[in-house]
């Protein structure tokens, strides 16, 4: 029964990936990638050096990478089975989906309102 | 034919075929992240009906001219400073927590409880400098279904956007956003802090050292971990786009 | 005096026998009781019935007989059921269906009712091939000790034949339902058609006001925050075009004339239900929607078809919307192009004189011309 | 070492002492506050039939409604007080009657009471588990729903009755206390319920997923494992990534009614007066809503769908037909369930090019489900057919099922459903798919895990009555309900008799509702059974319906942990049924092939190239000898 599982489970020492080391860089880089996103908000924007339609695109790419590296090392996902990962990720389309439908209907309300 | 026997039974070891867990985690850790899952859709539901109602309103106001004070400090002119210092408290809260994790790994009981306990401040740090944004924003005048008189409006959107009646408007739809999403994340926030308040004096009476392993911090530190995402995205779509 | 207490005691009575409320009418216990009654009898007989085949099951077994079959019974009871089934539904489609909406009244309508026979065909087959084939076996494979099942885990080819064609039929089904919706929603007015008429209706708890465009043939603006009892809808008159406005207790529409209903509510979701015309679209507050139809069949024509003289197309309300949702409806008269233009110069502006006084317009210059050519309108 | 050690050590302690534990259980933890799986399932099938019951009977005062509008009863005053003025239901109750009616058959009965009950009895027994991953967030799921199904039946006792804006509860009607009474304290119960409800079925689905996945016995491989289980294992992922978006949705609805925001507002005006409400869109929370409500409808059926699988092959002692095409079938339903939910608002204002997207999606739901149907047939063909009352439910769900997806599939077609979008037809549809087929899938389990559950069989007979009653009944409801829907008869209508057109269907209505009271009598029936079998019952065999799966391995009498000594190891899929050469007509999973070798397939070793070489072997010589002789 499922007891050995466990011990499976432990012995395994996945954990090993994730050192001290490892944790101060990540959070390093989430701050630096942080940094970067308030340089954009606070410098290049108002000086026009970038315009904020395209300052937006990057915000969501650069918050998107520090969710990656969230989810990937302080969540340690990228340690865990792949198994485990997909049946986080997969479901994460949906989403997408009615990210899809949701903005294809607010501008649908704007035609409507006229 | 025993040998015959041995081997038309046999039944695979692969990690699907029953008598273990397929990703080899507990269920517990298993069940947090479902858990997360689905509190992710909450949020993105949440969000996304934040961007279907701001996409379809004419002008927002501008994040940069609401957001322009230090409570306290700068009244003024600081755009973005002190929600950049809130962020770090959480990614530094979210830091310690691991570290927290890593220690119980190697069953450190004493650096646990430090990791555990400066996770708890941090996270009650953030706590307090919503409650000083929130005051701040309230004390001018935004709040559910509340926003700050007509004249007053104009300086929280790039010059010359929209008319009175649409930057009211808009004002208003952002401050009633605003308030619910950062407030149902500060919830969870709180709820967060709780917990890890409970692991933490469980960690300080030795019950994970009877135990053997550190699993409890480690399903904790996954719900913080939420926490500290959701905040990032929070954080973009309020403050930055 | 006496009368008093008598009286009196008329109103403990109501009150006893009607939990606390004094003017509601008397129970009548015993209608109650006796449907009671009638319910165990037949529980009762019931029970009866099954005591006696119990017995007899005993007997039957006593005797060293198998006892009953129940599982042969069941069935027969399913063939039964079966045949009696495919009765019921034919009778059903031929009586209940009769008593359908007409043939569809407007353009696209048509369209919809020709995609509906095509459905009601191909799902109609499905469904009695299906039908019979489950019953058909539960009564042919019933349960006997001779036999043994037949071994059958799976069988690919026809597994992926019986994917497949589904697949088929329903991509025929969504092609074919794909453009008429397409059609259907298209609401550009074709180049060289004349511009379709405006018609504006409002839906509010429990009732539809209608707005229909003067001569300019444009509808004035709205803004709810100018509703005022005088001013239902709240519309502009800071606007030129709100003056000639009309308001219209019945929708008066031009036959095989383009119509364009411009869909508004002003309290909770109501919806704009025209079934004979094969028209459905919510109104939604802070959202106006709009439906584009051209009606085929003039309410005369309609009458003589169906033989009946009092018919009316209606509009009918069809989303949850309160109490009244229940009796929200307007009346809509289909007329020749003539009939219409006549109507339409009796119809009263949108702009009262109750609404003029509210909006100071005495003064103004303006509604005085409005006045003129409402006079005009009116003879 | 951790958890597992809390968690085995349970399970260790019971298989030491479990047994003489029992009788000095106090009743408290034995039969309240339990945390044995089988105690929760039975906790939720009784709720579930409680609430089935109340909600039918609301059905039938409703429907009296419709079938006697100018009438007046007296005795409905007695019962329902103010709601019922002199006689006749009042036209807003009317609404509250129908959207509770709703309300509490699609969460109450089909989710909790479906799921709940089956996926806690089953899932530790059909995957040979000791018990739930998490026995006490199991215990606290069951609280939650039972809290919720109090606070939603109290809200009849508040002055202006319970919610009335459907089930659907579409803003602004809902959103506004001033539009319908229902909308005032009712509407905020039923929002107060739900959200427990949502805490309860959460709670649940995590804890069944992760019982599927980390719990299942040796041998217990994906695809040994019974439909049913498949089944209950996608509907708790739904729940999971579903109910959470009502949760968004829910949470902004009730800021809107309590603290005057505007998200779901716009642009409002009731009875005269404005409201400071704008720039919210109502149909910004129809898709919330329905991003939840279209996966419901199949959380509703998945678990009927593998409830009747199991229990068809069992009965007509034949494997289900394709058995991985079911499993397939079940996974294609559930991630389609995902994006089809813009079927519901083709005509309410949504885009429509959207309707035309959602229209494609929504049609090849059809193709798995066709699959299932023609698979179910394939099942019985040529099967030696019992007819249990367990097995003529689940017929009757097969049955209903077609019926009401092939109404599904006009409703599907947008252009169709401008006529018939919340027409009787959708009543209809809806009613065959769900209030049929579902209920018989639950009804079908109750029959077949009777004897599991109480340790009793159940009276046939009376279950034949039950079904044959409910069966007719029900088509007799819903099927003329159809032909209202085509001549635009709406739905949500307290009287028809406002409608010169709709005067003609009154003899109908009337039939309707003398159905239902018949179908609902036959409840009765079902009932009695039910609570005289669990004491008078007569005793319940180990096997009863001799079948395969590994519940019917574990001794009649419950004990905590399920089995008394070593979890059974699983050998061979669940349906081995009237295998050729095998002297039973079943052979249970637990049973090793090396004790079968007459009937052993090459099939059977697909994934066991040496078991295949062995076969092979022992066949030739099998050969060999003959020739010898
Ligand atoms: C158990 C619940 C359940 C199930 C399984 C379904 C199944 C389906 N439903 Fe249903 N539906 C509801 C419950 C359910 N529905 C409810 C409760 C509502 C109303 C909500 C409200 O407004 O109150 C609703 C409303 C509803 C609507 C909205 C109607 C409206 O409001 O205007 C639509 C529209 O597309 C729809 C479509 C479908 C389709 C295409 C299927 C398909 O999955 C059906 C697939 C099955 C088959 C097709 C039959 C078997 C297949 C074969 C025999 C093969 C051969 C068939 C062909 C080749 C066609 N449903
Ligand atoms: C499971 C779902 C379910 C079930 C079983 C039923 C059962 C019934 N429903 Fe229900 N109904 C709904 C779900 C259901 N309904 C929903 C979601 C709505 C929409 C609400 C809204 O508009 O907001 C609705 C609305 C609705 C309407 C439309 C009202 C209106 O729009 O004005 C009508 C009208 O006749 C109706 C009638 C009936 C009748 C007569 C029954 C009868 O009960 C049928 C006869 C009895 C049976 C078929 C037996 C059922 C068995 C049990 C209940 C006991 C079960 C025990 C176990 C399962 C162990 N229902
Ligand atoms: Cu208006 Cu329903
Ligand atoms: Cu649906």
């Amino acid at each position: 029964m499922s007891s050995d599982s466990q011990e499976v489970h432990h012995e395994e020492g996945e954990h090993a990936t994730m050192t001290k080391g490892r944790i101060i860089k990540v959070a390093l880089i989430l701050s630096a990638i942080t940094a970067v996103e308030f340089i954009i908000a606070l410098i290049l924007v108002p000086k026009g050096i970038l315009a904020i339609q395209y300052a937006n695109p990057v915000y969501i790419v650069l918050t998107l990478f520090k969710a990656f590296y969230i989810v990937a090392f302080f969540m340690h996902l990228k340690f865990e089975k792949v198994g485990l990962a997909l049946s986080i990720i997969v479901p994460i389309l949906f989403i997408i989906g009615l990210i899809l439908v949701l903005t294809n209907e607010s501008h649908h309300w704007i035609t409507l309102r006229g | 034919m025993s040998t015959a026997v041995s081997q038309i039974d046999e039944i695979k070891t692969t990690p699907w075929s029953g008598g273990r867990s397929p990703f080899n985690v507990e269920y517990g850790k298993i069940m947090m992240w479902f858990f997360l899952l689905s509190d992710a859709f909450t949020f993105s539901s949440l969000l996304i009906s934040y961007g279907a109602l701001r996409f379809s309103a004419s002008v927002w106001p501008a994040a940069d001219k609401v957001f322009q004070s230090v409570p306290g400090m700068i009244d003024h002119g600081a755009p973005l400073v002190f929600v950049g210092i809130m962020t770090f408290i959480l990614i530094l809260s979210s830091v310690t927590m691991v570290l927290a994790v890593e220690a119980g790994h190697r069953n450190a009981k004493k650096e646990v409880i430090w990791w555990m306990i400066a996770t708890v401040i941090g996270g009650f740090m953030f706590l307090g400098c919503q409650a000083l944004e929130w005051a701040h924003l309230h004390h001018e005048g935004f709040w559910w279904g509340s926003t700050p008189a007509l004249h007053e409006l104009k300086e929280f959107f790039t010059e010359g956007a929209g008319t009175d009646a649409t930057r009211h408007l808009t004002a208003q739809e952002f401050a009633n956003l605003f308030f619910t999403i950062t407030g149902f994340h500060g919830f969870h926030v709180f709820t967060g802090v709780i917990i890890n308040i409970i692991i933490t004096v469980n960690v300080l009476l030795g019950t994970y050292e009877k135990r053997g392993s550190y699993l409890m911090v480690e399903k904790v530190g996954l719900y913080w971990h939420f926490v500290d995402l959701v905040w990032v995205f929070v954080f973009t779509f309020f403050y930055l786009v | 005096m006496l009368l008093g207490t008598n009286l009196l005691m008329a109103q403990t009575e109501a009150t006893a026998n009607t939990g606390g409320q004094p003017d509601a009418p008397q129970v009548d216990w015993t209608g109650v009781a006796y449907y009671l009654l009638l319910f165990f009898l037949v529980c009762l007989g019931v029970a009866v019935i099954g005591k006696i085949l119990k017995i007899y099951d005993l007997t039957l077994k006593i005797q060293g007989k198998k006892g009953m079959k129940w599982n042969t019974v069941m069935a027969v009871v399913c063939l039964v059921f079966l045949i009696a089934g495919l009765y019921g539904a034919y009778w059903s489609f031929t009586v209940q269906g009769s008593m359908t909406l007409p043939e569809a009244a407007s353009v696209h309508g048509v369209k919809i009712d020709e995609m509906f026979t095509v459905t009601t065909v191909l799902t109609m087959i499905v469904f009695f091939v299906t039908q019979i084939l489950l019953f058909g076996f539960l009564f042919q494979y019933r349960h006997s000790d001779k036999r043994r099942a037949h071994f059958l885990p799976h069988n690919n080819t026809i597994e992926k034949i019986w994917t497949i064609a589904p697949a088929i039929v329903l991509t025929i089904l969504v092609v074919f339902g794909f453009f008429t919706w397409q059609k259907i929603m298209d609401n550009t007015d074709a180049k060289g058609e004349p511009a379709s008429i405006n018609v504006d209706i409002t839906g509010h708890q429990f009732a539809w006001e209608l707005r229909y465009p003067g001569k300019d043939g444009k509808l004035g603006p709205k803004d709810f925050r100018l509703v005022t009892a005088a001013n239902k809808l709240g519309v502009n008159f800071k606007k030129r075009s709100s003056f000639d406005d009309l308001q219209v207790d019945t929708m008066y529409l031009p036959v095989n004339k383009s119509v364009r209903l411009n869909i508004q509510a002003l309290d909770v979701i109501h919806s704009v239900y025209m079934p004979h015309f094969r028209v459905q679209l919510n109104a939604v507050p802070g959202l106006p929607t709009f439906f584009k139809f051209t009606p085929t069949i003039t309410t005369a024509q309609m009458r003589t078809q169906l033989d009946d003289p009092k018919f009316e197309y209606l509009v009918y309300c069809n989303k949850i919307c309160g109490g009244g949702h229940y009796n929200m409806q307007k009346v809509v008269r289909v007329v020749t192009e003539a009939e219409y233009q006549a109507w339409l110069s009796r119809q009263k502006p949108y702009l009262s004189d109750a609404l003029r006084k509210e909006l100071h317009f005495a003064a103004a210059d303006q509604p005085k011309k409005e006045s003129q050519n409402r006079l005009a309108l009116n003879n | 070492m951790s958890t597992l050690a809390v968690h085995d050590h349970g399970v260790a302690h019971h298989d030491d002492h479990g047994h003489e534990h029992h009788h000095n259980q106090s009743f408290l933890s034995k039969y309240v506050f339990s945390m044995d799986h089988k105690m929760i399932a039975k906790q939720f099938l009784i709720t579930g039939i409680t609430m089935a019951v109340i909600a039918m009977i609301l059905s039938i005062l409703f429907r009296i409604q419709l079938a006697y509008p100018e009438k007046t009863f007296p005795l409905l005053t007695t019962l329902l007080g103010r709601f019922a003025p002199n006689g006749r239901i009042s036209a807003d109750f009317y609404l509250s009657l129908v959207t509770i009616h709703g309300t509490i058959m699609v969460f109450f009965v089909l989710t909790a009471g479906l799921s709940g009950t089956f996926a806690n009895l089953l899932i530790p027994l059909q995957v040979g588990a000791r018990d739930m991953a998490s026995p006490f967030m199991n215990m606290l799921s069951y609280w939650f729903f039972f809290l919720a199904s109090v606070v939603m039946l109290s809200s009849f006792l508040v002055q202006k009755g319970p919610a009335s804006g459907g089930w659907t509860i579409y803003p602004p009607l809902s959103a506004l206390p001033k539009a319908m009474p229902g909308s005032g304290e009712g509407m905020t119960l039923w929002l107060i319920s739900m959200v427990m409800f949502v805490a309860s079925s959460l709670m649940g689905g995590i804890n069944y997923v992760s019982t599927v996945l980390n719990m299942r016995t040796k041998g217990m491989d994906l695809w040994k494992m019974p439909l049913t289980i498949w089944a209950l294992f996608l509907t708790a992922i739904l729940g999971i990534l579903a109910f959470p978006v009502l949760v968004a949705g829910v949470v902004l609805l009730i800021f809107d009614r309590s603290f005057g925001t505007s998200f779901y507002l716009s642009d409002i005006v009731l009875n005269g007066v404005q409201q400071p409400y704008e720039g919210g869109s109502p149909i910004l929370f129809q898709h919330l809503f329905w991003f939840l409500g279209h996966p419901e409808v199949y959380i509703v059926i998945m678990p009927a769908m593998g409830i009747s699988s199991e229990i068809m092959s069992v009965n007509s002692r034949k494997p289900i037909f394709g058995y991985h095409a079911m499993v397939y079938s079940l996974i294609g339903i559930t991630v389609l369930s995902f994006i089809v939910w813009g079927h519901h608002m083709f005509v309410t204002g949504m885009n429509p090019f959207l309707g035309g997207v959602f229209m494609i999606t929504t049609l090849i739901i059809a193709v798995p489900s066709a699959v299932k149907t023609f698979n179910w047939l394939a099942t019985l063909w040529r099967g030696n057919i019992r007819f249990t009352p367990a097995m003529l439910f689940a017929i009757g769900m097969v049955s209903f099922f077609i019926s009401g997806g092939l109404t599904g599939i006009f409703l599907g077609n947008a252009a169709l459903d401008i006529n018939l979008h919340d027409t009787y037809f959708v009543v209809a549809h809806f009613h065959l798919v769900m209030g049929s087929a579902a209920i018989f899938g639950m009804l079908a389990g109750v029959y077949h895990w009777f004897p599991k559950m109480f340790g009793k069989m159940m009276d046939e007979k009376l279950g034949y009555l039950h079904f044959w009653l409910t069966f007719i009944g029900a088509y007799l409801v819903f099927f003329p309900m159809h032909f209202m829907g085509l001549d635009g008869v709406p739905r949500r209508y307290y009287a028809f008799t406002e409608f010169v057109s709709m005067q003609r269907w009154l003899t109908v209505n009337t039939f309707i509702t003398w159905a239902a009271i018949m179908a609902a009598c036959a409840q009765v029936a079902f009932l009695y059974n039910f609570i005289s079998s669990i004491f008078i019952g007569k005793k319940a065999t180990q096997n009863p319906w001799e079948a395969n799966t590994l519940e019917w391995t574990t001794p009649v009498e419950h004990l905590h942990g399920n089995w008394p000594g070593e979890i059974p190891t699983v050998y061979r899929w669940p349906y081995d049924y009237s295998k050729p050469g095998a002297e039973e007509d079943y052979i249970p999973q637990t049973v090793p092939f090396s004790q079968t070798m007459s009937s052993n397939l090459p099939h059977d070793f697909e994934d066991n190239p040496k078991g295949l070489e062995e076969l092979n072997k022992f066949n030739s010589t099998l050969k060999a000898n003959e020739q010898v002789k």
